[in-house]
């Protein structure tokens, strides 16, 4: 392990809270106004850190200890993350299940924090998040699997590593399912409209936002923080499927998976303009329509020849 | 000898007919006496082929015993229960009747299905049969607990001439031992009707259904 | 073993002089274990030394030793049992001296004609004998004079009175195939002699003979359709002596049938012609069993119908042949020794609760320790739990189908166990646990019963996990017995 | 081998102990456990030895049981689920001496640990028997065992009938048992398992071995459809029995699976299937009848249905492996399923007894009166959220383990299409049903640890909640430690179940022996990053702590979105957490609502309430037994008291008999 294998994993955990700023900008944008700066996540975060917090008198150690715990996870998830030509810091055969259970365990910790409050709001948006992710987890691993049966691989790196061109060449209609898929499962964790709106006030129909009510101080930044790694580390397996396909290499691929990083919150940010958010009952057909999907990329990947 | 066996036999049969269809409970005691007394006394004298003195001594014995002993058993017990004659059987008086014939014919089978030993008459078989079922059927098809216990020593009486028929050779003493068990059957049931006329103030044993399940 | 005989017959005698009917009462008891010592030393000498004979007339082989054996078990713990039963009933009143000496009487008259069932050689002597036990036996069904136990009586003596009768047709039949042999006076019914001559006897007689005695014995023994008495008779009579009919004298019953086997056996060349014909009557008897056990009521009822069924297993047992006669003749013991068990403790459970009805009885187990513990045991004894003896033997049977490669009886056979094991096992659970409301009558357990409830539940576990070789030995012979091996 | 024969026998003829003492006083509360941990601490370092593969033996007693012998004998797949019960037993067994003598009756505590005593000797027993006699004695001496001690409070209906469908069902599960074991012993002659071993079977024999063996098997294991004793009788029992029965007892039945795989030959694919059929069924619908439960103790039964269900799915791959020649993929298989058997059993039994902790401090089990006990019962809820973080599969603790491995060989399936031609269909059911189970357990196991510890108290009794003794937390705090030490110490793991799998899968040659093992490293991988990130929270947390340390901390209520007077009872309650998932799969799990309808203007008096029911009873064995009561009824229409037609049965009988017999 070198130097140069921290890279991937370092740009991540400095330039996430960036992609907030760009989808607001984005949004900011459509709407006609000038919107927040780019950087205001890393004003906001910085603030928060500075600041004193205020607690329930319901809440216990584990509302305490939840955004902490949360941030080590996404972090160490981040850690197995590659982006483009710069590898990821650590990988092995399977690592793409410690991944998502590193997910796994943010979000029990997030949910049990919001249990943690005793509020019914905080218990909805508990609700919601579990009922959708139960869905989500099983959209990601089969959209994911589509890549790891073409490219023969059980980790993030081989997988990348593994889908070149002429793969594309191949399995592309199965390919451009797979984003989809991926895109779907993207929106749905990262509680983006059309699923969530990371912007609306009314606690009844919120996801992530109501759960993290109660927060304040260091706490709330670290679950800003967090939120926004997750953003990152969804959006970098999006970016590293489509990058595949160019099939550049060296440092001008890790430009270019930067700029492709920032290209997503753009669309995200599109996306948000121009779209609803749905009705929450809806919320589950997408997601069975998604597995459904990643199931035809699967078929579509053992039918298409190489 | 053989006319005068078969007329036996068939003096036989026409008890059972006679039991099949009445429904007067002196005649169906009258008549299973003389079945008695024909089929444990006169038939094993006139089949038989030597008489000997044990034969001779048995014959007595069952005479007495089915020819008087029961008969006055069974009619004390009818006159203790009041009944004289069964007024509702299950099954009716022609259609016993019409069973009865069918048991003739199944009984012919049966005794097809046998071999007869020499020198004994082709209808004892049969015959013998004939009187099981009957009893059988009487016990099955009637009313009242006196008929039933007709049924059985009809039963009786059929399972001696089928010992007659196909075994010559039956020691006395189980044959001895045999009777002696269906007398006290016999007697045993006769004290069982005083009681069941005692507790339930009927012999009708068609309502001894309160047990079941 | 000519003391067996009429030991038992004198002891009926001085019954009758006892002055108490709990004096009448310890005198049954003692006189029976005596007898049963005398019965099970004879039984050890065949075990050891072969089989004896005592004149033309009586015999003992292994199998009359190995069911004479279990006879002098139910009876000596009946009997014991007996005591404490009926000084309960003395208290309350509906016992009394003229009661108890007719029990007794009756008592050791139905052991008498059972003994003589088990060693005559004489196919007439062991219809005689039989036929002597119901009518006997009809009498302690009557114990407790009431409408339900006079009905009960009645059916019992009209249907064993005819199925022995056709039974006797049977003893004829079979004395008419000797006739083509050539065997003379009392050998024409000895078995010894018939069994000798197999080769030369009439097969239509046999075969005929055989299958009204499966019939006539058949239901005396309780096997289905013909054991319409036996829930009847079983349900009315007082406890002890319902254990004793259902412990033993079934047994007794289906003996003269494996003694009829044998002989058909033997004649039709070991071919399985007659065990067939125990087969199917056995497998009818478990399923029917199965039915009937399920929505029963009646505790003693439902150990009736169990003796169906367990009697039907026998039956498929004997029929499957070979190490399945052997497990079934375990079988036999094991019943035995549960049932003996169950229907002690439900007599008392009964007496204490006042009732039969299983919809009455609720928490024995706490409200009578040792009754409860006692009839909870024994039902899951009855219904096939290891580590008690039934298990095994059931394995042993089982095994022995699958082994004749007789899947279909295996399945059919498993499907009635199961369904009889859901039935019965509802209803204990209901018995045993749960509060007991109302009045229970506290009907106390003295030693005595304390050793009879844990002589039979050890009895039964030592059969189940340690039954000696010695015994496995004595089965095999004695199921050889009962028609050869396969 | 001395030590595991001196265990069976502390814990066999000791138990006999317990039923001498006094059965009211103090004596049998202490004597009971202490026989029990004596027994199993023997046991333990033996089995932990066969275990890891080093001492590995047999032994022969004559016995007179037809064809029985004392067969015993010890493997490393023996070994492993001796290690399990001997140190579930052991723990529950502590647990058990302040858990009984706080809540149990006094008069019942000597026999309920003389039942303990031997379920536990009966367990090993099972795992030991080298005889198909032996075996089943010991399996039906489990069961009758493990019955009276679910009728401890038999008093009460709902657990009468528990004890009565539990037995039923074990009986059933051992009819089929009797017949696989009489049609093994009849082919080989003997009732060893020496015996068994050398049957080369043909294919239609083994294969209808294997289907009573799962059936008879997968019933003890509480495999969909035949699961339906297992949430009737688990709940039923008191807690510390409850650890031991779903902790370990249903595991007997995929220890017997595997031991009887081992005769049957080589494996055919449609075997690998049925049992994944089977797992994919029990684990999606075990986990989604517990979502909707709201009784703590029947959702952890349910649970366990789930939990059998993956172990199920990972033989049922294995399996499937085997028989298509890839058997590294069928290594992870069976080594995933086992090492789920262990994780299970140490987080299920931990998950039951603070379920028993909460009992015996609330008094209910009922989640929607419960809330808010972690700060009355801070061990207990740690410890708890430990056992549902890690039943839920989440790094770094032990459930991740299990769960990691067999990802590991769904992946493996699906990425090297090329080499394990066919498997990939395996893999993607493997792989889908995993991450669906493995979603809806983290709602699952969310929803109990927030509705029961977290919030506020929804019930008088609940707020007024204590704390457990000593004994009860401690065997707690234990297996919490084994669930964490367990996954970041993977690195020891390996050696743990390696040697079982090969017990397994015998037959292979050399090359495919040599494949049977962990790819390199890959336990060192997901220890160290559940470490680092543990450390790493650590470091957050502290970090967290310091800039507060100079800044103001104010507590206040809960933001209640400007409502005016919260109260605890508007918290979200169980049933409202999981009804819009479960509303979703309302096909497969039924939910009865029963609610009064609001009227007026001031209405008052309104009441909701759901109750979740087990498809498969209700509309399967409900409707069987119910349909056997009514022909069982129809046919007592035979035994109708008139003499007339008894006798005419005789004659019938006779004219049948006849009729067939000399025809």
């Amino acid at each position: 392990m070198t130097a140069f294998h921290a890279v991937a994993m370092l740009s991540g955990l400095v330039l996430a809270p960036l992609l907030p700023g760009v989808i607001n900008r984005t949004k900011a944008a459509f709407a006609g106004r000038s919107g927040q700066p780019v950087l205001q996540l890393y004003h906001d975060l910085i603030k928060l850190l500075r600041k004193g917090a205020v607690y329930s008198r319901t809440t216990t150690w584990v509302f305490r200890a939840a955004p902490a715990a949360g941030l080590a996870c996404v972090s160490g998830a981040l850690a197995f993350m590659p982006a483009a030509s710069a590898p990821a810091l650590a990988s092995f055969g399977g690592d793409i299940v410690l991944v998502v259970y590193f997910l796994g365990l943010m979000r029990f910790l997030t949910v049990l924090s919001a249990l943690d409050t005793g509020s019914s709001f905080e218990g909805m948006g508990a609700s919601r998040e579990v009922q959708f992710s139960a869905l989500a987890e099983p959209a990601l691993f089969v959209a994911v699997a589509t890549l790891a049966r073409v490219s023969g691989s059980e980790s993030f790196a081989g997988l990348f590593a593994g889908l070149t061109p002429a793969a594309w060449m191949a399995y592309g209609p199965a390919f451009m399912v797979v984003l989809t898929v991926l895109f779907l499962v993207f929106l749905v964790e990262n509680a983006r409209i059309p699923v969530d709106d990371p912007n609306t006030h009314l606690e009844l129909t919120m996801i992530h936002e109501v759960m993290i009510l109660d927060y304040s101080g260091p706490d709330l930044a670290f679950v800003l923080y967090a939120a926004s790694l997750k953003l990152w580390l969804l959006g970098a397996v999006i970016v590293n499927l489509a990058m595949s396909a160019a099939g550049v290499t060296g440092s001008l691929a890790f430009v270019g998976f930067l700029a492709a990083m920032m290209l997503l919150a753009i669309v995200v940010g599109v996306v948000e303009s121009t779209m609803a958010r749905l009705s929450l009952l809806k919320v589950p057909r997408m997601l069975v329509g998604a597995v459904a999907l990643a199931l035809l990329a699967f078929a579509l990947a053992g039918r298409l020849s190489p | 000898m053989m006319p005068l066996v078969d007329s036996v036999h068939v003096l036989i049969l026409v008890t059972c007919l006679l039991l099949l269809g009445s429904s007067r409970l002196g005649a169906c005691i009258r008549t299973v006496a003389i079945q008695g007394i024909v089929a444990g006394g006169v038939l094993p004298w006139v089949s038989s082929l030597h008489i000997s003195m044990q034969l001779l001594f048995t014959g007595v014995f069952v005479m007495a015993l089915k020819g008087i002993v029961f008969p006055v058993l069974l009619s004390r017990a009818m006159r203790e229960a009041s009944a004289s004659r069964e007024m509702s059987p299950f099954v009716g008086y022609g259609t016993s009747l019409m069973a009865g014939v069918l048991f003739f014919l199944a009984s012919l089978w049966l005794g097809a299905k046998l071999p007869t030993p020499d020198g004994v008459s082709g209808l004892a078989v049969p015959t013998a049969c004939m009187m099981v079922s009957t009893g059988l059927f009487l016990i099955i098809a009637r009313r009242l607990a006196v008929t039933q216990v007709i049924g059985y020593i009809v039963v009786e009486n059929g399972i001696y001439a089928l010992g007659l028929a196909v075994a010559h050779d039956i020691p006395v003493l189980v044959e001895l031992g045999a009777m002696l068990d269906a007398f006290v059957a016999v007697f045993v049931m006769g004290i069982a009707i005083f009681h069941i006329n005692r507790e339930f103030d009927h012999m009708d044993s068609g309502r001894l259904n309160v047990l079941k399940g | 073993m000519v003391l067996l005989l009429v030991a038992p017959a004198v002891a009926a005698g001085i019954v009758l002089l006892l002055p108490s009917a709990r004096a009448i009462m310890r005198f049954c008891a003692m006189g029976t274990i005596t007898t049963a010592t005398v019965a099970a030393c004879c039984a050890w000498r065949t075990f050891a030394g072969g089989s004896l004979q005592a004149g033309e007339w009586f015999r003992m082989d292994m199998l009359s030793a190995w069911h004479l054996v279990l006879m002098a078990g139910v009876f000596s713990a009946v009997s014991l049992y007996a005591v404490g039963y009926f000084s309960k009933e003395l208290e309350s009143g509906a016992f009394s001296r003229g009661k108890a000496a007719r029990y007794a009487a009756l008592w050791f008259g139905a052991m008498d004609a059972m003994t003589v069932v088990l060693l005559t050689d004489n196919l007439g002597v062991m219809w005689v004998g039989i036929e002597a036990t119901t009518l006997l036996t009809a009498f302690m069904i009557l114990t407790h004079s009431s409408p339900a136990s006079l009905e009960a009586m009645w059916k019992y003596l009209l249907m064993c009175s005819v199925g022995v009768a056709l039974a006797f047709i049977g003893v004829i039949l079979a004395a008419a195939s000797a006739e083509s042999a050539g065997l003379t006076g009392a050998q024409v019914l000895s078995w010894t002699h018939l069994l000798d001559a197999a080769g030369s006897l009439s097969s239509a007689h046999v075969k005929m003979a055989f299958i009204f005695a499966v019939v006539g014995y058949g239901t005396k023994a309780g096997l289905a359709p013909m054991h319409s008495w036996l829930p009847d008779a079983h349900s009315q009579a007082p406890a002890p002596v319902s254990a004793m009919f259902s412990a033993f004298m079934l047994n007794a019953a289906l003996y003269c049938v494996l003694r009829s086997l044998a002989l058909v056996e033997a004649v039709t060349g070991s071919d399985g012609w007659g065990r067939e014909v125990l087969l199917v009557l056995g497998l009818v008897s478990v399923l029917l069993a199965a039915v009937f056990i399920v929505g029963q009521r009646d505790i003693k009822r439902l150990l009736a119908y169990s003796s169906v069924e367990h009697i039907g297993l026998i039956a498929v047992g004997i029929g499957l042949g070979g190490a399945g006669a052997a497990a079934a003749l375990l079988h036999a013991m094991n019943h035995s020794v549960a049932k003996t068990l169950s229907f002690m403790s439900a007599g008392r459970i009964g007496q204490a609760y006042g009732t039969n009805d299983m919809r009455r009885i609720s928490g024995a187990l706490h409200a009578e320790p040792l009754w409860g513990t006692g009839l909870l045991l024994g039902i899951m004894m009855l219904a096939g739990m290891a580590p008690f003896g039934i298990f095994l033997s059931e394995f042993l049977i089982l095994k022995s189908a699958l082994e004749g490669g007789r899947y279909l009886l295996a399945g059919a056979l498993l499907a009635g166990l199961v369904a009889v094991f859901v039935g019965v096992m509802r209803h204990a659970i209901g018995v045993s646990w749960g509060a007991h409301e109302g009045i229970v009558r506290n009907v106390g357990a003295g030693w005595l019963d304390r050793f009879l409830v844990a002589g039979a539940i050890l009895v039964s576990l030592v059969l189940g996990i340690w039954p000696c070789s010695r015994l496995w030995h004595v089965l095999e012979m004695a199921s050889a017995l009962t028609g050869g091996m396969p | 081998m001395n030590l595991i024969l001196a265990s069976l026998a502390v814990l066999l003829a000791g138990s006999t102990l317990c039923l001498l003492v006094p059965p009211g006083g103090k004596r049998a509360g202490i004597l009971g456990p202490a026989i029990a941990v004596l027994g199993s601490v023997l046991g333990i370092v033996p089995a932990l030895d066969a275990m890891v593969g080093a001492a590995t033996w047999q032994a022969s007693l004559p016995w007179v049981i037809p064809a029985g012998s004392l067969a015993v004998g010890m493997d490393a797949l023996s070994g492993f689920f001796a290690f399990v019960i001997l140190t579930v037993s052991a723990l529950a067994a502590v647990y058990g001496h302040a858990y009984l003598s706080r809540t149990g009756t006094a008069r019942r505590v000597s026999a309920s640990w003389f039942m303990f005593n031997v379920l536990v000797g009966s367990m090993l027993l099972v795992v030991v028997a080298r005889n198909a006699v032996l075996f089943l004695l010991a399996w039906e001496l489990m069961s009758l065992a493990s019955f009276f001690l679910v009728m401890f409070d038999g008093e009460k209906r709902e657990v009468r009938r528990a004890g009565w469908i539990y037995l039923a069902a074990t009986h059933f599960g051992t009819a089929f048992l009797l017949v696989l074991f009489g049609l093994l012993g009849i082919r080989s002659g003997t009732f060893d398992f020496s015996g068994f071993s050398a049957l080369r079977p043909e294919p239609v024999f083994a294969g209808a071995a294997f289907i009573l063996a799962v059936i008879g098997f997968g019933t003890k294991a509480g495999l969909v459809p035949l699961h339906v004793w297992l949430p009737e009788a688990h709940p039923a029992a008191p807690s510390h029995v409850s650890a031991v029965m779903s902790g370990v007892m249903i595991k007997t039945g995929i220890y017997g699976l595997l031991r009887f795989s081992t005769f049957l030959g080589a494996p055919m694919p449609w075997w690998g299937w049925t049992l994944m059929g089977a797992g994919v069924l029990s684990g999606l619908l075990g986990i989604l009848s517990a979502l909707a439960q709201r009784d703590m103790k029947r959702l952890l039964a349910f649970s366990s249905v789930e939990n059998m269900g993956i172990v199920a799915m990972g033989l049922g791959f294995g399996f499937l492996g085997i028989s298509r020649g890839s058997f590294a993929l069928a290594f992870l298989g069976f080594a995933g399923a086992l090492m789920h058997v262990f994780n299970h059993a140490v987080f299920k039994s931990l998950l039951f007894m603070g379920a028993g902790s909460v009992l015996h401090a609330a008094g209910t089990v009922q989640l929607d009166r419960l809330g808010g006990l972690s700060k009355s019962m801070p061990v207990t809820a740690c410890a708890f959220m430990v056992g549902a973080a890690a039943i839920c599969g989440l790094p770094p603790l032990n459930g991740f383990l299990g769960e990691f491995l067999l990802y590991r060989a769904s992946l493996g399936a699906i990425a090297g299409s090329g080499a394990f031609a066919g498997m990939e269909g395996a893999g993607l059911v493997l792989l889908v049903s995993l991450a669906m189970v493995g979603g809806l357990a983290v709602a699952c196991f969310t929803k109990v640890m927030g509705v029961v510890f977290l919030g506020e108290p929804r019930d008088g009794t609940a707020a007024q909640a204590h704390e457990c003794p000593m004994a009860m937390r401690l065997p707690m705090m234990v297996l919490a430690a084994i669930c964490l030490l367990a996954g970041i110490s993977a690195v020891l793991l390996p050696g743990f179940v390696e040697p079982a799998v090969r017990c397994v899968v015998s037959g292979p040659d050399a090359v495919a022996l040599a494949a049977l093992s962990l790819p390199e490293g890959v336990f060192s991988w997901t220890a160290g990053a559940g470490a680092t990130v543990l450390l790493a929270a650590a470091a957050l947390y502290l970090l967290r702590n310091a800039l507060l340390s100079r800044r103001r901390v104010d507590s206040a209520v809960t933001w209640d979105c400007g409502y005016a007077a919260p109260a605890s009872r508007m918290q979200y309650t169980s049933s409202s957490f999981s009804a819009p998932i479960v509303r979703q799969f309302h096909a497969v799990v039924r939910t009865d609502t029963t609610a009064t309808r609001l009227s007026g203007l001031f209405p008052s008096g309104a009441s909701f309430s759901s109750e979740a029911r087990d498809v498969w009873r209700e509309h399967f064995y409900a409707p069987l037994f119910k349909l056997f009561t009514a022909m069982s009824a129809r046919a007592r229409g035979l035994q109708h008291g008139r003499l007339n037609l008894y006798i005419l049965y005789i004659v019938l009988a006779l004219v049948a008999l006849l009729a067939w017999k000399l025809r």
